[in-house]
């Protein structure tokens, strides 16, 4: 099909689309007007059951934690992939010796310190928002995001070395693969009491407490230890050849 | 092992092992990362048939973390409903995947095993997919599969081929995704549940609004994208032209069966009551889409030379016979449905397996490159021919048992015709696989003609040449086809099947089941009716299929009057253009596709 | 009018979505294309969790049974964040492949598989 | 409240077309971060700052970051592509 007739073919699809969901968006609730039962349960007993102050994570990683567990996995699932698709082959050392592309971007000391002061600020922010799951808005996710740009930066401050020397650890690798199975392994513990898949077992704690909500506060670091470990071996599968070069231009 | 044990440990036990092995791949060699993961995988076919003799009499509901339903029917946690139904579909993908990795032993050099934890993790997926009873979970396990499925696909990097392929099969399945989400969104506005039985019993039957059916469509065409149902079905044949044949396996032998099974399940716990009033125009649109499934399944694989796209081909096709298994919206063809997918699932998964082996040993794929080629390798060219009649449905099959029951309960809703449909599929779909296999391995006739995209992926999937079949190879591609013919002599199969699709579809008692912890009910097993129309129907299509074959093949030298089977194989040249291999038209066809089905729902069904 | 804003606007960036994937000449644009087509999910379940007056679902300042939004639909779109990053990141590296092996990210010109 | 409401919707209602039509690569990088943020924003004031939180470290950064270095990587593939050709 020309570019042209594609578009055409879509534009006819849209006049049938458009008035289809206008049509049925019209039978919606207002917005602001949502009364579901799920919602005004959940919100009625989380912080009682859990003794989790943060209902959606309560949700997450407790009431729907297989979801995640699922996700967690989906995560997982797409970084073998992109390492599958990474994978060095047999060209890739030919190439290496045939061109070398210098793309370095100068660093001024100023930058530098700045950056590896930010660095170490972003470490404690990322902590902070992954151990803090059960209470405030965060969590292992969005913590574990954080920490995995800490390296980042300390790349993109010139340091090449201390960034190989991160994510080259076996410790990260331990981290994603550790993370995503030990979700899985929280998961079954909980059957060696006779209780089902991902029930808490471990002490509730007292409401607003750091150790506080049993299983959702590991979950949540567990989790968060995945998403460290996973996206720092993502950043190092699209890194790979560049910090190569770089490591060579060095020595 | 006691089934609570069980059912959970079938999803997590792989995905901890697939954690495992990804973290040890490093340092453990290519066979020790091979042997755990057909352990673990052998280890869930057990878990899937224990679970599934479990639940035989009787559906079991599982609550994880112990968050059983509140008073008055409030589902915070999520459930497993393991019936019947798929707990037979989590053993057909643990099979599956089992024969898949004993397959790719002696393949796959390059992969710094990550091939096998992807494998685990899909294969988790898919039986989690089958067991769930909540909406948002099935699609995540929906999701998990789609990931592991492309990064699966595009596992050969060294051609631009499998990347174009898994780009478009990530793309268009993507989309559907995100059409699955909003779909559940708007059930979740409307009753503010995510559980199956919650979602179906605050629907009621009250008739359905606008906003029921859009979320319907949403939903229903998210999993058809999927399922391979034309006009959502472009992204197939590419997929499984480049995925390796392990992979095609799981992808035609149950990832797409999955989608269909998807849309029964959901029409049936959620839609079932509010859509009764229009049960009758629905039939009529899904038997539509089956219907064009088929021909346009069957004519393009009769088109096709590429061996792997061919079969591809024929999966849509058959995909289209098994949506109206599902679209007939009667407990015995649902019942035929599960019987069909079964069955198909072996026979396609060692049809590709096959195909593989002729690729393991000639480094080719296309029927005009291999002519000739095939001579000598006996065993393979058996397991062929036996596949091609699986395909047709002939008597020992246990694809015979499931289009009979599809064909009576299409006669008992005046809808005989549908049994045409079959015969049209089979005979195109089956001669296709002949006509391939005389060209192939007897060297009959003139070689076939090339197709644009025949000569895609002809390397090894090895890195040399052998002379010999390794066992490794032959053996779970033989056990996979004769499980074909063992399914179809299992006693009672199709009374069975029907009392299970029966316990399905009763979607009030399921609701009670899930929701007030009623007792399940036992299945009660339906008579039989006589197989003999059918036999005589499918020993007319495996005839004719031969027939065509034969006549392709020699059209030469036997008659003028056979050009006919020219055109049919290098004809439909507008069909063929519409496969064009560019995602932008998918995604044109998939929106126009979700726009016409939206427009019938819009006209028949309010 | 104003309280069908939000899912007009839904449905308004799922079409564009649409559009870029369909109209794409690039393939990187095209997942962009498929990251907005995700975020029209976003708009439609945000909306419709919306409670007016309710706050955030975190009681650590607030006694329970105060008004709150949704705090399922939050959920479900964390998973969603998740999923469009993941998909995403697999998408992306098979672009740098079939740029590495193919030469091009024109999907007019990458058209090997067809017919 | 409400009529933030109103604007950040139509915010992200002309960014989203906005995105979709920069048709280079590299100036999309642009744009969808800033719509990355947009869509925190709307987060935020619909009182969601779980997801606001994600979709900042995702959205506005995780995904933008991925792009640039796919664009990269493609940039380098391409210089050596045509030093190759050059030396041929």
């Amino acid at each position: 099909m020309s570019s042209r007739q594609r578009t055409t073919l879509f534009l006819i699809a849209v006049a049938g689309l458009a008035p289809l969901f206008a049509w049925g968006f019209r039978n919606l609730p207002p917005m602001g007007d949502y009364r579901g039962p799920y919602g005004y349960a959940v919100t009625q007993v989380a912080v009682y059951e859990r003794h989790a102050t943060d209902v959606v994570n309560a949700i997450n990683y407790d009431y729907r934690g297989f979801d995640t567990l699922g996700e967690e996995f989906i995560l997982f699932a797409s970084i073998l992939g992109v390492l599958l698709l990474f994978r060095p082959s047999g060209d890739d050392h030919k190439g290496k010796k045939q061109a070398q592309v210098e793309d370095a971007l100068p660093v001024s000391d100023t930058l530098r310190v700045g950056m590896q002061a930010m660095a170490g600020t972003m470490v404690i922010f990322g902590l902070y928002i992954a151990a803090h799951g059960q209470l405030t808005p965060g969590g292992g996710f969005q913590g574990g995001v954080i920490l995995a740009t800490v390296p980042l930066v300390v790349y993109l401050s010139g340091d090449v070395k201390t960034f190989e020397a991160i994510v080259s650890n076996p410790l990260t690798k331990l981290a994603e693969c550790g993370g995503a199975g030990g979700y899985a392994i929280i998961g079954a513990l909980a059957m060696l009491g006779g209780a089902h898949f991902l029930t808490n077992f471990l002490p509730l704690g007292q409401t607003g407490d750091l150790f506080s909500s049993g299983t959702i506060a590991v979950i949540s670091v567990t989790v968060g230890v995945e998403v460290t470990g996973g996206f720092l071996v993502l950043m190092r599968s699209y890194l790979r050849e560049i910090i190569e070069e770089r490591l060579q231009g060095e020595e | 092992m006691s089934l609570t044990t069980a059912i959970p440990f079938c999803v997590a036990l792989p995905l901890i092992i697939a954690a495992l092995l990804a973290l040890v791949s490093r340092w453990i060699g290519r066979r020790v990362c091979d042997s755990l993961a057909i352990a673990a995988a052998a280890c869930n076919v057990l878990l899937a048939l224990v679970i599934l003799r479990g639940v035989w009499s009787h559906p079991l509901i599982y609550w994880f973390g112990n968050w059983w339903p509140r008073p008055g029917g409030v589902a915070l946690g999520i459930c497993f409903n393991v019936d019947a139904v798929g707990a037979a579909l989590a053993v057909l993908t643990a099979t599956l995947t089992l024969a898949g990795l004993i397959y790719s032993w002696k393949i796959f050099e390059d992969t710094e095993n990550h091939f096998q934890p992807l494998m685990l993790i899909f294969m988790a997926a898919m039986c989690g997919f089958s067991y769930t009873g909540d909406l948002f979970n099935l699609f995540v396990f929906f999701e998990l599969m789609s990931v592991s499925a492309f990064a699966l696909c595009g596992l050969k990097t060294l051609e631009p081929a499998p990347l174009q392929g898994a780009f478009n099969f990530a793309i268009v399945n993507t989309v559907g995704a995100f059409m699955i989400v909003m779909g559940i969104g708007l059930l979740y506005a409307r009753t503010g549940a995510l559980n199956f039985a919650q979602v179906g019993r605050s629907l009621g039957r009250t008739p359905a609004d606008a906003l029921v059916l859009l979320a319907f469509l949403l939903i229903a065409v998210g999993y058809m994208t999927k399922a391979a149902i034309v006009p959502f079905h472009f992204w197939l044949a590419d997929a499984h032209a480049v995925a390796p044949s392990p992979v095609c396996v799981l992808f035609s032998g149950v990832m797409v069966e999955l989608g269909l099974y998807a849309v029964a399940r959901i029409y049936w716990t959620i839609f079932s009551g509010t859509l009764a009033a229009h049960e009758g125009q629905l039939r009529e649109i899904l038997l539509m889409l089956a219907t064009l499934c088929a021909v346009v399944g069957g004519l393009m694989c009769y088109a096709e030379h590429h061996l792997k796209r061919l079969l591809a081909f024929s999966t849509i096709s058959h995909a289209g016979l098994m949506l109206a298994g599902i679209g007939l919206l009667t407990p015995k063809a649902l019942g035929g449905f599960l019987i069909y997918v079964l069955s198909h699932g072996t026979i396609k998964g060692g049809l590709f397996l096959s195909a593989g082996i002729l690729l393991h040993r000639h480094q080719k794929i296309g029927e005009d490159h291999l002519h000739g080629c095939g001579r000598g390798m006996w065993w393979t060219a058996a397991l062929f021919v036996i596949g091609a009649f699986g395909l047709a449905g002939i008597l020992p099959f246990g694809t015979l048992l499931g289009e009979s029951m599809i064909s009576e309960a299409a006669k008992s809703v005046q809808q005989s015709w549908i049994a045409y449909a079959f015969v049209f599929a089979e005979v195109f779909t089956a001669g296709a696989v002949l006509r391939a296999t005389f060209r192939i391995f007897f060297g009959w006739g003139e070689p076939a003609p090339t197709d644009k995209s025949s000569r895609v992926e002809e390397k090894p999937e090895t890195e040399e040449t052998r002379q010999r079949t390794p066992a490794a190879m032959f053996l779970p591609t033989a056990a996979l086809i004769l499980l074909g013919i063992a399914i179809g002599a299992v006693p009672q199969l199709r009374g069975t099947a029907e009392g299970a699709a029966g316990v399905f579809v009763d979607s009030s008692h399921y609701a009670q089941m899930v929701l007030d912890n009623a007792a399940p009910a036992p299945p009660r097993k339906a008579p039989e009716e006589p197989l003999t129309s059918s036999i005589v129907r499918s020993s007319v299509a495996g005839a004719l299929a031969l027939a065509l074959a034969l006549g392709s093949v020699f059209r030469k030298k036997l008659a003028p009057a056979l050009n006919f089977t020219r055109s049919l194989e290098l004809g439909n040249s507008a069909l063929r253009a519409a496969h064009s291999g560019h995602p932008g038209d998918y995604v044109a066809w998939q929106s126009l596709g979700m726009a016409a089905i939206g427009g019938l729902f819009a006209w028949l069904l309010h | 009018m104003l309280n069908y804003l939000a899912y007009a606007v839904a449905a308004w960036v799922f079409l564009w979505g649409l559009y870029g994937i369909v109209t794409s000449k690039n393939l990187v644009h095209q997942v962009v294309c498929l990251a907005i087509l995700q975020t029209s999910t976003y708009v439609l379940l945000l909306a419709i969790g919306f409670k007016i007056g309710g706050t955030a679902p975190i009681f650590a300042d607030i006694p329970v049974g105060t008004p709150v939004v949704d705090p399922l639909v939050q959920a479900l779109m964390l998973t969603d964040v998740v999923v469009e990053a993941t998909v995403a990141a697999l998408l992306l590296s098979m672009v740098v492949k079939a740029n590495e092996v193919a030469g091009t990210v024109d999907p007019e010109e990458l058209r090997i598989l067809m017919g | 409240m409400r009529l933030l409401q109103c604007v950040v919707l139509l915010l992200v209602a002309i960014t989203a077309p906005g995105v979709v039509l920069s048709r280079d690569p590299k100036c999309q990088v642009v744009t969808l971060s800033f719509y990355g943020l947009i869509c925190a924003l709307m987060f935020f004031i619909f009182q969601a700052p779980d997801v606001a939180l994600s979709q900042i470290t995702i959205g506005a950064v995780m995904l933008p970051l991925m792009i640039l270095l796919t664009l990269t990587k493609m940039r380098r593939q391409n210089l050596r592509r045509e030093q190759e050709k050059k030396r041929r």
